[in-house]
């Protein structure tokens, strides 16, 4: 084994990448706790930005620990926190007749049609290169450079729009997580333009929550539900 | 010629419209004064075209007055033929027309409808007449259509009276039969010809094979049993008797049942072509004729009684036509109008004298209290029993002699009959006129009072035209007689053997054997007696059963067919597949409802089953 | 020795395959964002390893693009929870059938 | 060649009427008076055009009044209009069918909403019935649903929401095979000769098509007209949606709409599709026969008078079918008269049914009884129209039913033989309703039903004029229809017989 | 089509990206005005500015097309976007549909006293998404666009917080959109693989100028393209999230959604499966067609049942999605026309259709039983007969848009052979009329004593939007020659 690894270093590390993948999701949909689940989340991530180093993108993998781990699992992590999410939920318990053997042929069977469909096709058809004319992909530092010539050449208008996704996400997240105010639903962007949503209590089930700390005091409102 | 034909037309027409747009403002005085002149007309137009025809050497005349309908090879025209069988026709019936139509201004007196009556009449004269005229055979299915409508509406007269109106419906409705017959004919002829003018016909008879020729023949044939009564159509013209008694006399004795015979006699060139569709109509003719007399001799009603008697008389006429006798036929036809008109005019005076009264078991002794009207029924009784040298002696010695050339089994039956014909109506005439006075309980112990003389004079005139009719045709007189008068119109003729003078005689001699005997046998049974269940069998009483056969083999079969059509077949079938259709579409989307279950998860497994499928089309595509 | 592109492409497939599975049979909403996660982390595994096959940075250029995705329907999405969260202090997608037929 | 500007103006009339009726719905009777002066007008123009027509225009298809607009290329549609043979008697018998049913309705049927509806239909309706150009014709056809929609829907019986559905989604079922065959058309003729779609009648009747692909056409067209002519079995919705509908609107559907089908029938599926109608004949021919017997049968167990109506119509429409199929000219051209009679026929059926549910508010043939004595002219008209049904001689009724069955005679002998039947069925089962009805001792409420007002009686009378002149002297009518079904027969000559 | 790699210069046509930049500036002029303004936004403003700046979309689009006449098709930042027929008139159409929507919108705002200007940002932002989808030229942009329009409604149909429906929508619609998204982008990716570009024109090229040998790959990548899009455009089996959002969201925002994401979705499935795929049309076509079966079937199945106006119309929706895959599946210039008048003819009616039911749910949004539409003709004679009308037009009633857009799509079907489609999509469409007939039926009826019949008051925005639905679908189905033939035109220059 070790000398399989010693030999081939490239299939260690992909046999790693392949192991924290798969249990890290397998853990996010067996495990029954909301925060284990992100836990294992992070562990798939790892495994998504091993196998993104191993294949030459050095800036993905940091972007991927960066913004999925850094940002996107502590998001959910929050979350969870904040909500103080039940744990009542059993994942093993379906209540849906019928639900899981149906989402189990249909996902192998989709799965298995798709690479087999893949296969056919010996794995890649498209011509090499179409956007660095053919030249090989460099990695470290050189990586950076052609990933910001694409992202500002070709991939120009994507870019922009990625800043008005990120906008409208912001203002949508802003306007879902305050408080019921049914008949005033004004934005008070003064305090919230940064994008974090900003939790509201939860006032209808009486429960304290992390969300009590972050509430404005400075205009305080008549709770209503 | 032009100018006369139509008038004979015309005329009924014109009293016809005259009542219908005026009926409201003119009195029953008027109106049947009116009717019976238009009719009068019409027949001294047709004494005119006769006397013209007869110095017309071609003793053909067309006149064609316009185009009726005329589309790609079919042209119809609206024309005239008068030649010496439609002017015969035209005499006979434009003449007993006017009798009966004077005979009815008295007979209908102080009805409701005394007007409406009128217009019937004089439109059936039209619709006769035209039916008579007709130069194709479209136009003779507008009279014979004519009459028939004509026949309803006289027949439920009483639409109050459920009989009535059922009989009037049930006699169009056989006639619509027959109609069907004659349709199927026309079209026939039609196919091959590609003409329906009678000249027109009769010149291409070559071109209908044998096998049309037999067709069109028992086309025609079912068309005439329809109109004419003959089995299996018969059973309409009994219960047409509901209808007052001189529709009886004139539409259901003298004119309109005979339409058929005439049909088959004009169409007598066609015949010649197909022998086994002229058997066919003998054995049809002398069956009916037979069966009809029997069923006579067990009749209670008095018109009933002549019914059956009308029935069994033209199927002496279907058998003559059968035998190729066509001059027979037609000397038969007039001289039964002349008689039968008498019978049954004589028959409504006595009713009339009895206050409607048709049961022959209430009737007796009349004799004495009916001075014009017993003298001249006698007439009439002695003529169709055959006794010489009335009319009918004369006529029906015709057919007999003719058929006797031809089949002796159909003489035998025909003989059979004349003896059953004499017995039936000496039944009628003996419990009528003879034995005891049984009218008091219907007359309330009034007497019976003869009729009055509007109503007699045409009795008179009938009872006289019987007494001479056979002098139309006498056997020896050739040369002057009917037949030869009527001779060209029948072209040709299937060749009647020559028959020697004793072989005639001989013959004459059984008629007149079988007339007394049924006279005999009559009075021997019936002097003394109402009732005699052993001589009015059952089966008779009920004219064979004929009715309950049609009802259990066609009516009910049919009303249940209707039934399961409505009930099983449009409601369950037909409309329930459509409703059905439409209810499974509810169902289904009901159905389809419930996958719609609100839980997300299943949503997106029902995506992804969708993506499964897809990816395994894919699959399956690129293998 | 290279890893050849089709391990890491059935390695995506089944990391997508799993977290489809997961959005099928997990009722907390937390979670099925996960799977969704997990879904486009294969996409993104698929995107890296095709640049690599064929020396197109685009491929590499579209996974930012997918991440920054990603970020954007978590937030939105994680609002959306918390919405609900208020009013039934569940996570759990199945209690939401008000809306059905 | 006469202007088209008739035909767009008897199109328009009732449009325009029906927006100035709803204009002037606020004075009372206004709306009503508007329209009957539409249904004058309108009369009287489709008489003009009538007497104006002549068959002997230059064209070989006999077509007059004609012009065409192209509205929109591609989609290819034009308004496209003309006027022929077969054409010609239905203008005429839509306009009369608006001023009749405008007549004889009831007074509460004088609504604004009701008239506009009916002035619309028969706009509508007139333009489907001069259409030159296939998708014209169907977009004209489908309109008609509308109008018929709502007047059911709206003032119709107990169970005139049911009736009204079933009717509309019968007919816009059946449609969908139509359009897509007309597509099919117009694209294999755009297939087969370039330049932009078209849909026109002449361009259409060019195209070259398979004998199994007209078949197939040819059976798509059948179950778009048959479901509306009725033909056997698509009738049922006809029953009870005549049953329901109110009387206006019964004689609309019966006399003039279900005219439409055995129109469309004759026009495009027998005219645009020749060849096919030579296989496909027997089935249809059969359909007919057995429709005629069918209907003739259930006429007789009907329970009301309206349904009783329905099926016998549905015999006559069958009868129209088996002479539309028959392929002789004589037999087209009856068929083509037969709608116009049948129209009329059906008219003073409806009218007088009408007249008696306002006596006795009953169709019910077991509420009347007698009726003659009380009401004999009432009885009488009932009597003529009755006759000129059963195709009695000397009126309008026999003519075409006569012609239908000659015709088809020498073409289709053994259909033509039992069809015959049905000559006989329709007096069982019309004798049978009149024996009901207007036979027996009236008593009770029956004894006192008043007999026809002078207004009644009026509104009647064109029609029993047109039953007896139409019977006596259909010539000049025969001489304007056959130039074009015979234009239209020969065109399958060479394979069929055209006697 | 290559890349202009190696320099930083792109080059833009502004004039192609202005719709979507003036629709996003708009939105993000309201973000700033209502974070910088001390009050609340006066409603007022922010509908004012959405009108003024959907105007100013149809004012570009004008001179859009101008351009198109004069130099033809175009593609520009780096071929990410195009200019043709197509982008052009579908963008007008959305701008429209955003316009009316705004005024329906702004008119439920004051009857339901909901103040401030979020409706405003998200729809004009949503809709940028929208107008960039009918442009994308790249699958990347296309899924940005996607993502940005759908992002918007997600929000827009939880905008209604007082009920738990609009939660309960809007998670579900999140949910399954982002399953639906990360199939969409998996499918990107596999064609990406496969071609080696997400460029919708290189895709083309690289198909056109390349006999794929293997194409497993390609039809993966095409399928999971295709199931994204039929997320979108709601078609069966893809569907159910439909009926419970459109019932779940606010009725403005339906009508808004039910429009929009129509257009921009069909514009880029178009653009993806019959401009960049379209040498595979044979494999996708069996595919589009038991869609279309399904769809067409289906949603006129399920509707049937229904007795909640937004619900039906949700289904018949999806029946009307159906009919419109009929366009996409005969994949010809006859097709894409069909498609694109079907889009334009139904989006200005089904907003109409949502303004009218919006005023019916009166205040709290509520009563949107069928029952509650009874006897409306008869007490408000103008408002039941615009329904009506705009209902036949649905049904696909003659003299009315439906009944032309119908007929072009099946037009198109049977020119490409597709008679049993087309037979089997008009069926369908007989089974909806029953349930548009019976709320016709509904809407005649006699009123009903013990339902509330109070008068529906019109404010005059609304009004004007039911005016301009209903004119317009009267309007094109007296007189469809232009649009038909702009949309025809339209799809000449529809490849770059």
């Amino acid at each position: 084994m070790l000398a399989v690894a010693y030999a081939f270093p490239d299939v260690l590390v992909f046999a790693c990448a392949a192991l924290l993948i798969l249990v890290g999701a397998i853990g996010v949909i067996a495990m029954k706790n909301p925060v284990h689940s992100a836990l294992s989340l992070i562990m798939c991530l790892l495994g998504v930005a091993l196998t993104f180093l191993a294949q030459r993108a050095d800036f993905l993998a940091a972007a991927e620990i960066i913004v999925y781990a850094g940002a996107i699992v502590v998001l959910f992590l929050f979350v969870i926190m904040f909500l103080g999410v039940d744990k009542t939920q059993h994942p093993h318990v379906e209540p849906l007749v019928g639900q899981r053997w149906l989402a189990g042929v249909g996902v192998t069977v989709t799965v298995a049609g798709l690479i087999t469909l893949m296969a056919n096709s010996h794995w890649v058809s498209g011509v090499l290169s179409v956007s660095t004319g053919g030249t090989a992909l460099a990695g470290g530092a050189g990586n950076i450079t052609q990933l910001g010539d694409s992202v500002f050449t070709t991939y120009l208008l994507a870019f922009e729009a990625t800043a008005g996704l990120l906008i409208i996400a912001v203002v949508g997240a802003v306007l879902l997580a305050r408080r019921e105010r049914p008949l005033d639903l004004d934005l008070d962007l003064d305090d919230e333009v940064e994008g974090e949503p900003s939790p509201a209590p939860d006032d209808d089930h009486g429960t304290m929550t992390p969300g009590d700390l972050v509430t404005d005091a400075a205009t305080p409102r008549e709770v209503s539900s | 010629m032009n100018h006369v034909a139509p008038l004979i037309l015309v005329f009924p027409l014109v009293g016809f419209l005259l009542v219908l747009l005026n009926g409201r403002s003119l009195s029953n005085r008027f109106v049947g004064a009116l009717a019976t002149g238009v009719v009068a007309l019409s027949f001294v137009a047709s004494v005119v075209a006769l006397v013209l025809l007869l110095h017309d050497r071609a003793r053909e005349v067309n006149v064609q007055l316009f185009t009726w309908i005329s589309v790609d090879t079919l042209h119809v025209p609206v024309a005239l033929l008068v030649d010496p069988l439609s002017v015969t026709m035209c005499l006979f019936v434009t003449g007993i027309s006017a009798l009966i139509h004077l005979y009815s201004t008295a007979y209908m007196k102080g009805e409701t409808d005394f007007r409406k009556f009128f217009l019937y009449l004089n439109l059936f004269v039209f619709s006769m007449l035209t039916l008579v005229l007709a130069n194709n055979l479209v136009l003779t299915f507008v009279g014979w259509e004519g009459v028939g409508v004509c026949s309803y509406w006289l027949v439920s007269f009483y639409f109050d009276r459920e009989a009535a109106a059922s009989a009037g419906k049930k006699a169009f409705i056989y006639n619509r039969v027959g109609d069907v017959g004659l349709l199927v004919a026309m079209f026939l002829i039609f196919t091959h010809t590609h003409t329906l003018t009678y000249q027109g016909i009769f010149s291409s008879t070559s071109l209908l094979s044998p096998t049309v020729a037999t067709l069109i023949v028992l086309a025609l044939l079912l068309a005439a049993t329809g109109k004419s009564a003959q089995i299996p159509l018969f059973n309409w013209l009994p219960d047409a008797m509901e209808g007052p008694t001189p529709v009886s006399a004139l539409i259901h004795a003298a004119t309109m049942v005979t339409a058929g015979v005439y049909l088959l006699v004009r169409m007598s060139p066609v015949l010649a072509l197909s022998s086994s569709g002229r058997m066919s109509i003998a054995v049809i003719g002398g069956v009916t004729a037979f069966v009809a007399a029997t069923i006579a001799c067990a009749q209670k009603d008095i018109k009933k009684v002549l019914a059956f008697s009308t029935v069994s008389q033209i199927g002496y006429m279907v058998l003559a036509v059968g035998v190729g006798a066509y001059g027979a036929a037609i000397f038969l036809m007039v001289s039964h109008a002349f008689f039968k008109a008498l019978l049954f005019l004589g028959s409504g005076s006595v009713i009339h004298s009895l206050g409607g009264e048709q049961d022959m078991r209430k009737m007796g002794g009349l004799a004495k209290w009916l001075p014009l009207t017993f003298p001249t029924f006698l007439i009439g009784w002695l003529t169709i029993s055959g006794v010489p040298p009335f009319a009918g002696f004369w006529s029906k010695g015709d057919v007999l002699t003719n058929v006797f050339a031809h089949d002796k089994v159909l003489w035998a039956l025909g003989v059979v009959t004349a003896i059953l014909t004499a017995y039936y109506m000496s039944r009628l005439f003996v419990l009528t006129f003879r034995g005891s006075e049984r009218f008091r309980e219907v007359t309330h112990q009034h007497d019976p009072h003869e009729s009055s003389l509007v109503m007699t004079i045409p009795l008179l005139v009938l009872a006289t035209l019987s007494v001479l009719g056979g002098l139309l045709d006498l056997p020896w007189a050739h040369g002057f007689s009917l037949t030869d008068f009527l001779d060209p119109t029948f072209g040709f003729v299937a060749a009647t053997p020559t028959q020697s003078t004793v072989l005639q005689t001989g013959l004459a001699i059984v008629d007149v054997a079988a007339a007394l005997v049924g006279l005999a046998a009559a009075f021997t049974i019936w002097r003394h007696r109402v009732e005699s269940p052993r001589f009015e069998p059952a089966f008779l009483e009920h004219v064979w059963y004929w009715d309950d056969a049609y009802d259990a083999v066609l009516a009910r079969p049919l009303e249940r067919a209707a039934r399961v059509s409505n009930d099983v077949v449009e409601d369950r079938v037909i409309d329930g597949a459509v409703e059905g259709l439409g209810g499974s579409m509810r169902r289904s989307g009901e159905g389809m409802r419930k996958l719609q279950s609100g839980m997300v998860r299943q949503y997106a497994v029902a995506m992804v089953l969708g993506v499964t499928i897809i990816v395994i089309y894919l699959v399956g595509r690129v293998r | 020795m290279t890893i050849p592109a089709s391990w890491y492409l059935i390695l995506a497939a089944l990391l997508f395959g799993i977290g489809a599975f997961g959005v099928l049979t997990r009722r907390s909403a937390l979670i099925m964002f996960m799977c969704i996660e997990l879904m486009l982390n294969a996409v993104n595994v698929t995107f890296v390893t095709f640049a690599r096959s064929m020396s197109d940075i685009g491929g590499q250029t579209i996974v930012f693009f997918v991440m920054v995705v990603a970020a954007a329907e978590v937030t939105v999405g994680l609002g959306i929870v918390v919405a609900v969260f208020r009013r039934r202090a569940s996570t759990s997608v199945d209690e939401l059938s008000e809306l059905q037929g | 060649m006469h202007s088209s500007l008739w035909l767009s103006a008897l199109i328009m009339l009732p449009l325009l009427g029906a927006l100035v009726a709803m204009l002037v719905r606020r004075r009372e009777g206004a709306s009503y008076a508007v329209a009957v002066v539409v249904g004058v007008i309108e009369v009287a123009l489709s008489l003009a055009v009538a007497t104006m027509y002549s068959s002997h225009v230059a064209s070989a298809q006999s077509f007059d009044f004609y012009s065409r607009h192209v509205i929109s290329a591609p989609l290819g549609l034009a308004y496209d209009v003309a006027l022929d043979g077969l054409s010609l008697l239905m203008v005429v018998l839509t306009a009369l069918v608006l001023l009749l049913s405008l007549l004889g309705g009831r007074d509460q049927r004088r609504e604004p909403a009701f008239v506009s509806w009916l002035l619309i239909l028969t706009g509508l309706t007139m333009g489907s019935f001069v259409a030159h150009d296939v998708l014209e014709f169907f977009v004209f056809f489908e309109l008609t649903l509308v109008p018929c929609y709502f007047i059911i829907s709206g003032w119709g019986g107990a169970e005139r929401a049911r009736a009204a559905l079933k009717f509309f989604l019968y007919t816009f079922t059946a449609s969908a095979f139509l359009l897509v065959g007309i597509l099919y058309m117009g694209f294999a003729y755009q297939h087969q000769h370039g330049g932009a779609l078209t849909f026109a009648y002449g361009a259409l009747a060019t195209t070259t098509l398979s004998h199994s692909t007209a078949v197939w056409l040819f059976v798509a067209f059948a179950i778009a007209f048959g479901a509306k002519a009725p033909i056997w079995p698509l009738h049922t919705w006809s029953p009870l949606t005549y049953a329901e509908a109110p009387t206006a609107g019964s004689i609309e559907l019966s006399a003039l709409l279900a005219k439409l089908g055995s129109y469309g029938l004759l026009r495009f599926a027998v005219g645009l599709l020749p060849l096919a109608q030579v296989s496909v004949r027997p089935y249809m021919l059969t359909l007919a026969v057995v429709g005629i017997l069918y209907g003739s049968i259930l006429a007789c167990v009907a329970k009301d008078l309206k349904r009783f109506v329905a099926y016998s119509s549905l015999a006559q429409m069958s009868f129209i079918t088996l002479g539309v199929m028959s392929g002789s000219t004589i037999g087209v051209t009856g068929a083509v008269l037969l709608m116009f009679n049948h129209g009329v026929i059906t008219i003073g059926f409806f009218l007088i049914i009408g007249f008696l549910e306002r006596r006795r508010s009953s169709i019910a043939i077991t509420d009347f009884r007698g009726l003659q004595r009380p009401a004999p002219v009432l009885a009488a008209l009932f009597t003529v129209t009755m006759l000129a049904s059963i195709g009695l001689p000397g009126l309008s009724g026999f003519v075409s039913e006569y012609l239908i069955l000659i015709g088809t005679f020498t073409t289709h002998a053994w259909w033509a033989a039992v069809a015959s039947l049905g000559v006989l069925a329709s007096a069982v089962y019309l004798l049978w309703a009149y024996q009901r009805v207007f036979h027996g001792r009236a008593e009770g409420a029956n004894a006192d039903v008043p007999d026809a007002s002078t207004a009644e009686r009026w509104v009647l009378v064109p029609v029993v004029v047109l039953i007896v002149v139409l019977g006596v002297f259909p010539k000049p009518v025969l001489d304007r229809i056959t130039p074009s079904v015979h234009t239209l027969v020969t065109q399958v000559a060479p394979v069929g017989a055209t006697k | 089509m290559i890349a202009t790699a190696g320099t930083l210069h792109v080059s833009i046509h502004y004039l192609v990206i202005l719709p979507v930049l003036i629709l996003f500036g708009a939105s993000l002029v309201l973000l700033i005005a209502s974070a910088m303004w001390r009050r609340t936004v006066p409603t007022a403003v922010t509908t004012a500015t959405t009108l003024a700046a959907s105007l100013a979309v149809l004012v570009v689009t004008y001179f859009q097309w101008r351009c198109l006449d004069k130099s033809g098709p175009s593609s520009t930042v780096a071929h990410a976007v195009v200019l043709d027929g197509f982008s052009v008139v579908a963008t007008a159409v959305i701008a429209l549909s955003v316009a009316m929507a705004a005024l329906v919108a702004h008119d439920w705002a004051v009857r339901e006293n909901v103040r401030g200007a979020e409706y405003s940002i998200l729809a004009l932002a949503s809709s940028a998404g929208a107008v960039l989808m009918t442009q994308a030229n790249d699958l990347v942009v296309i899924f940005l666009g996607l993502e940005i329009l759908s992002l918007g409604l997600y929000v827009l149909v939880a905008i209604d917080r007082r009920k738990g429906e609009s939660a309960e929508a809007a998670l579900k619609y999140f949910i399954l959109g982002g399953f639906a998204s990360a199939i969409f982008i998996y499918g990107a990716a596999l064609v990406y693989g496969a071609t080696g570009s997400t460029n919708i024109s290189s895709v083309s090229y690289f198909l056109g100028s390349n006999v794929v040998l293997h194409p497993g790959l390609l039809y993966a990548g095409g399928a999971l393209l295709l199931v994204g899009f039929a997320f979108k455009i709601a078609a069966v089996p893809f569907h159910m999230w439909s009926p419970d959002v459109y019932e779940g969201a606010p009725t403005p925002v339906t009508g808004f959604m039910a429009s929009i994401v129509k257009v921009g979705a069909f514009a880029a499935l178009i653009r993806v499966m019959i401009s960049g795929l379209g040498t595979q049309l044979a494999t996708w076509r069996p595919i589009f067609w038991v869609l279309i079966i399904l769809t067409t079937v289906g949603g006129a199945l399920l509707a049937l049942p229904q007795r909640n106006a937004k619900r039906l119309l949700a289904y018949s929706s999806i029946n009307h999605a159906g009919f419109i895959l009929v366009g996409v599946w005969a994949g010809t210039v006859l097709g894409n026309a069909a498609t694109l008048f079907y889009l334009a003819t139904y989006a200005p009616t089904v907003v109409a259709t949502f303004a009218i039911v919006t005023l019916m749910g009166g205040l709290g949004d509520e009563r949107h039983s069928l029952e509650s539409y009874r006897g409306l003709a008869r007490r408000q004679p103008w408002l039941g007969a615009s329904l009506a009308v705009l209902l036949l037009s649905q049904l696909g009633a003659p003299l009315t848009a439906g009944f032309y857009a119908k007929y072009s799509v099946l037009a198109a079907a049977v020119d490409s052979g597709g008679v049993a489609l087309a037979l089997v999509a008009l069926l369908s469409a007989a089974i909806a009329a029953s349930f548009y007939l019976r709320w016709t039926v509904v809407l005649y009826a006699e009123p009903d004593d013990e339902i509330d019949v109070s008068r529906v008051v019109v404010p005059r925005g609304t009004a004007l939007v039911i005016g301009v639905g209903v004119g317009l679908t009267l309007l094109l189905g007296v007189w469809p020659g232009p649009l038909a033939a702009l949309a025809q035109h339209a799809t000449v220059y529809f490849t770059p």
